[in-house]
């Protein structure tokens, strides 16, 4: 049918999302769902369980460059990780180290830890940062794709830092604690999660992109993450991953040492666009990616 | 315990020097002749950005002094106690999940420098602050005290509006959500508890004698019988053909 | 001889007794104009015990301060009310009841009061003269039920009481119209008072006084459906709907009830129905409020004209810029009018389509449930045949050949359908064998069972089953199983007769989405020509301002 | 959760070769189905698992009509359920089956 938008990577499931971000009929995967590894703690709670356990986890190929992907599927259960589906994602970055693909990609889309597996939840997601810094040692390069309804938050928001790019929609949220939870515990005037407009300029893509913490802000299409990843593949190919070492570590760490000294108070994320040289704060939330990609290149 | 007390059993009193800011602890001690670093909180400290921030640079700093000393690498003890992440809007505005994941990137540079890592945990550890650099050590130890949880039942029932009773009834027989050390050790998590007539200074200069850099949880999971599933699968996915 | 009466007839008591009241209330008032703190002692002032009085509680735009204010007056001197509302919208109307002012209420819709209504009613505690449509109540205002005294809310008043709306006009013209000439008191709240008035909505003739409140009166955003939340099954109701009704009638004066679903159609006209071929076919002319999810359709040059029975909080600077469509002043607002849009709706619609909460056997629907008096607002005069009318268009002469079953005059016939899945969440049924509102009539001591539309004005029902044609039905049983054949899977849908369902099938007056060869496997979201409230903004070129609960950004 | 598994007796058995097929998410109101080959060639089972106990009758007449349209044998359909009307389900099948049938 003509006149359909292109296909929302904020929309689409999981398996869509991989389906049209790879090369059309490349992805194979592993632990597919009719082995049924279905939880088997969600079931003892009688809880709904899903045959993947909230993630799809394979191998294709991305414009032509062998990859690993993994896609959370945020609808179920808030793309929370349980043992099993920490297992799939830690399986897989295993198999990086192994194989040797020209990158790792995490579809990320997820609240973090569920609760109804909560101990195995925490070891999983554990396990699961070290095994990103293990492909990342073998010259693997991890890359986090985030623009799902769960965003990446809790041990997944660890996760999704550890990679080495993050490519984000402005839908997509990057956080560590949900606005929620901070609201239950310290109060709404702490932070007032139903104020959707203050949620997203403190934990969005366009915030995150602007503090530099996401590499990359496109637009909410499958296509729009597809290029992105399809050039850093290319760079890649050109330059392979190199670990990082003692001074990179020490740079970052001057960088967010600079980042708590400069914004000591902030608490909004008015004033993270207005410190990027924004002029019109109320004008950040509706301009066009590319244009806000401009213009934060722009004042830098 | 007191943490001056819990530092002189560990390491022997009036032989290590580690000064105490507030809840961040940061300085060096003696093990079997052998120096020791060591770094962390205590006091339940909700971790924020400057704290990731301070352990962080003291992880870099060992790094860094052995390096240009020459030295071999000196192991890292790292003190857990965190009730975890700090909760505050402008803490999340900073992306202060950015802050721990450089933190849980330190311990894995001092691993690769060759530092063995030991977390020993002596008050709480609890979800983000835990993972930050707790969960990352080769070895993790629960001493008595210890608490480990992500979250209580009475709020998970909440949450999942699953009855309290039902989930403590539940949780008799399987470790995967009730807080505790014991249930932590059964899924590998924890690798060893020590109790409290333990020699913890013998202890600890047990685990110094190998090292082993290799991430075995999930298999001693399986072992101790309280994760069945994840090194299974774990290996499904990584072999698959 | 004619010798004069020992009681000659007075022919001008209410005059008499209005000039008493303004007398009275000048103590409080400088001209026309009351400052804020009075407001109290004027009302006080002005209101004589046994009063029919209309507080401007709209759909959208209440007259909140002065609810408030009385509130605060005597409850000794301020008694025995009358209440006459189109819509009971504000928890103080329900207020003023419970603390005895109120003896006797006549209104149309009462929205999130329908609960505490219906308690208070079975307490005794207020006697419900009858629940009307707007179109009723305005025209009772007329005849038996004129206001002695109404709060109304204006944008704003110059220094002389003329008063600007503003877009939302909506019900002030026909109650300042009944009230101010029938010796009644008009009071408006406005919001600002200035030196000129960009246009004069209501003349300062017709008003007896003007405070500005302290806080601009509530709207509500009635009509803003965010299309993030319209599922894959309202989207194949919505294609069903375009395919089977919209383009086979060829309707292009329509109106639209709130709701996902009838959104779910607006949002296919650009892409389904563009797709189909039906642009300029279908939807050119519409009474209905300034929808945000019409954007997308307006913007694809489908629709040419839109009346408003109100306006929408945020479409404001859209509507300026598109005066082609709206009617706007030559201030560049709106001028929205819920008494004309409904005359319009009712005799220049050829198509009302509106959702409901359950559908009988008859095809009788009702929102009624029990232990709520919801009431009607304009579904009943929207989705009725309007039998006054005489001009002719395609698609009502088609349908009132349908509908011929004796005799030989030809007539035509308004479309009315109703669009509803079969079952709600919960699985709580859209078809019953007996409607709640039988409960509610016996709970609440009602002469007849609310009812919003009967079933002889029903002509389609669509669900995600199907869509049956009623008109075509040659007897009651039929169209019983016409019902029954697009029910699906509640129990009234499973005690259908298959094999007559069947020949319905066959006959064309139940079709199933293969009937009208659409593919399931088609109703995605992907479909919506703006799949969540910023594409709506991007739609309208920046022109649309959602209100902040509608916002993620 | 209720489990439940039907199995109806039909034909015409559909070609071999067709991968596995999943369609749709777990999640309230919604339900996913995965389709896969059956060695009986003359039957089409159907397991469901569902978060919402006590509409057996309504699920049998769902499948029964979806199996009644769609006719086809030698295929296992099960789902993950956590509430979905009558009429998401339908959908889902007959998304799921279309898949299956498309799919090499």
């Amino acid at each position: 049918m003509k006149n359909v938008k292109p296909a929302s990577f904020f929309e689409s499931s999981a398996r869509v999302r991989v389906a049209k971000l790879v090369d059309a009929g490349s992805f194979k995967e592993f632990c597919p769902p009719q082995l049924r590894r279905t939880s088997p703690h969600l079931a003892r709670l009688n809880a709904p369980v899903a045959f993947d356990d909230g993630v799809a986890v394979g191998s294709a190929t991305l414009a032509g460059h062998k990859i690993l992907i993994a896609a959370q599927e945020g609808k179920f259960n808030g793309g929370a990780v349980g043992e099993v589906h920490g297992a799939k994602l830690a399986g897989l970055l295993d198999r990086g180290v192994r194989e040797l693909p020209r990158a790792v990609l995490l579809l990320i889309d997820s609240g973090g830890v569920r609760l109804h597996e909560a101990n195995a939840g925490l070891i999983a997601i554990s396990e699961v940062m070290r095994a990103v810094l293990r492909c990342q040692e073998a010259g693997v390069p991890v890359l986090a794709l985030v623009g799902g309804a769960c965003g990446a938050f809790g041990g997944m928001g660890i996760v999704t830092r550890l990679c080495n790019e993050i490519i984000m929609s402005e839908e997509g949220r990057l956080g560590l604690s949900g606005p929620e939870v901070i609201e239950t515990v310290q109060g709404v005037e702490e932070f007032d999660s139903r104020d959707r407009p203050l949620v997203w300029r403190v934990t969005g893509g366009k915030v995150r992109r602007a503090l530099g913490e996401a590499t990359y802000l496109v637009d909410d299409d499958i296509c729009s993450f597809r290029s992105v990843t399809a050039e850093l593949l290319c760079r890649y190919q050109t330059k392979p991953l190199a670990p990082v070492d003692i001074d990179e570590i020490s740079a970052e760490h001057a960088r967010l040492t600079e980042r708590t000294k400069r914004f000591a108070t902030a608490r909004d994320g008015r004033e993270i666009f207005q410190a990027s040289g924004f002029v019109d704060l109320d004008e950040v939330s509706l301009l066009p990616v590319a244009k806000f990609n401009q213009q934060l290149l722009e004042s830098l | 315990m007191n943490i001056n007390r819990l530092l002189d059993r560990l390491f022997g009193s009036g032989v290590h020097s580690i000064s105490i800011e507030e809840n961040f602890l940061h300085g060096s001690a003696v093990i079997d002749g052998r120096e020791v670093a060591v770094i962390g909180t205590h006091e339940h400290a909700a971790i924020d950005s400057a704290l990731a921030l301070a352990v962080s640079a003291s992880i870099i700093g060992v790094i860094r002094d052995d390096l240009s000393r020459g030295s071999s690498p000196r192991p890292i003890i790292f003190m857990v106690d965190t009730q975890g992440q700090t909760l505050s809007r402008h803490e999340e505005l900073l992306c202060l999940n950015g802050y721990f994941a450089h933190t849980a990137k330190c311990v894995d540079l001092a691993r690769r420098h060759g530092h063995q890592t030991i977390a020993l945990i002596h008050g709480e550890a609890v979800s983000g602050g835990f993972l930050a650099f707790g969960l990352m050590a080769d070895r993790i130890c629960a001493l008595p005290e210890a608490q480990v949880r992500v979250m209580d039942l009475k709020a998970m029932s909440r949450i999942t509006k699953i009855p309290y009773d039902r989930l403590v009834d539940l949780s008799a027989d399987s470790p995967v959500f009730a807080p505790g050390a014991e249930n932590y050790w059964r899924m590998g998590g924890v690798h060893e508890i020590w109790s409290d007539d333990s020699d913890w200074l013998s202890c600890l200069s047990a685990l110094l004698v190998v090292a082993d850099v290799r991430d075995r949880r999930a298999i001693l999971g399986v072992e101790r019988g309280g994760r069945q599933n994840a090194a299974p699968i774990a290996e499904l996915v990584a072999n698959a053909l | 001889m004619n010798q004069p009466s020992e009681n000659p007839i007075i022919w001008d008591t209410q005059m008499r007794n209005c000039a008493g009241r303004l007398d009275r209330g000048a103590a409080f008032a400088h001209g026309r104009e009351v400052s804020t703190d009075d407001i109290t002692k004027l009302l006080e002032a002005v209101i004589e015990p046994g009063d029919r009085v209309c507080i401007e509680g709209n759909n959208q735009k209440q007259a909140d301060f002065l609810s408030r204010s009385l509130l605060k007056t005597d409850p000794s001197r301020v008694r025995d009310l009358h209440l006459l509302q189109s819509v009971l919208a504000l928890p103080e109307h329900l207020d003023i009841i419970e603390r005895g002012q109120v003896s006797r209420i006549d209104f149309s819709f009462s929205g999130q009061q329908a609960g505490r209504l219906a308690a208070l009613v079975e307490q005794g505690r207020i006697t419900i003269g009858a629940i009307h449509t707007y179109l009723e109540l305005f025209s009772r205002y007329f005849i038996d039920l004129t206001p002695k005294v109404a709060l109304i809310a204006a944008q704003a008043a110059d220094r002389e009481g003329n008063l600007y709306t503003g877009p939302n006009t909506e019900d002030t013209p026909a109650i300042v119209e009944a009230t101010a000439f029938k010796n009644g008191i008009v009071i408006a709240q406005v919001n600002e008072v200035v030196d000129k008035l960009p246009r004069v909505d209501i003349p300062a003739d017709w008003v007896s006084y003007f405070v500005k409140a302290p806080t601009p009166h509530y709207i509500e955003p009635l009509f803003t459906r965010d299309p993030s939340h319209i599922t894959e099954i309202q989207i194949l109701m919505a294609m069903i709907a375009i395919k089977g009704l919209y383009a086979e009638y060829g309707i292009t004066r329509l109106n639209h009830g709130i709701g996902f679903d009838t959104a779910a159609i607006e949002l296919l006209l650009p892409t389904y129905a563009a797709e189909l071929g039906l642009k300029g076919k279908i939807c050119t002319h519409w009474a209905l409020n300034p929808h945000p999810t019409l954007i997308p359709a307006i913007e694809a040059g489908f629709v040419q004209s839109v009346h408003s029975f109100g306006s929408e909080v945020g479409m404001e600077r859209y509507i300026s810029a598109r005066p082609d469509i709206f009617f706007v002043g030559r201030d560049g607002t709106m001028r929205s009018n819920r008494a004309f849009s409904q005359a319009a709706g009712h005799y220049a619609c050829d198509l009302f389509i509106g959702s409901t909460l359950q559908i009988d056997m008859e095809g009788n629907s009702s929102t009624a449930t029990k232990g709520r008096i919801a009431g009607f607002g304009g579904a009943p005069n929207m989705g009725s045949d309007a039998r006054g009318r005489r001009h002719a268009s395609p698609a009502w002469l088609r349908a009132g050949r349908e509908a011929l079953r004796n005799g030989t005059m030809p007539r035509g016939r308004k479309l009315v359908a109703q669009i509803v899945e079969t079952n709600r969440e919960q699985m709580q049924p859209a078809f019953v064998e007996r409607l709640d509102a039988w409960d509610l009539a016996e709970s609440a001591g009602m002469e007849l069972p609310p009812v919003m539309i009967y079933g002889d004005d029903i002509t389609h029902i669509i669900t995600e089953e199907g869509i049956s044609n009623l008109l075509l039905c040659e007897s009651a049983e039929e169209r019983e199983q016409a019902i029954r054949g697009v029910a699906g899977y509640t129990a009234a849908g499973m005690a259908r007769d298959r094999r007559m369902v069947e020949n319905l099938r066959d006959r064309g007056i139940v079709r199933y989405p293969e009937d009208l060869g659409i593919s399931k496997r088609h109703a995605t979201r992907d479909l919506l020509a703006a799949r969540n409230i910023k594409e709506l903004v991007h739609a309208s070129g920046g022109l649309y301002t959602p209100p902040r609960q509608f916002r993620n950004w | 959760m209720e489990q439940f598994t039907l199995s109806y007796k039909t034909s015409p058995r559909l070609q071999e070769g067709h991968p596995p097929q999943l369609c749709g998410v777990v999640a309230s109101g919604n339900l996913e189905v995965l389709v896969e080959p059956l060695d009986s060639a003359d039957l089409c089972l159907i397991e469901v698992n569902t978060s919402a106990p006590g509409f057996r009758l309504i699920w049998e007449a769902v499948l029964s009509d979806f199996v009644e349209r769609n006719r086809v044998a030698g295929v296992r359909i099960s789902i993950n359920d956590a509430g979905a009307t009558p009429a998401v389900v339908g959908l889902r099948l007959d998304q799921a089956l279309d898949a299956y049938r498309s799919a090499v």
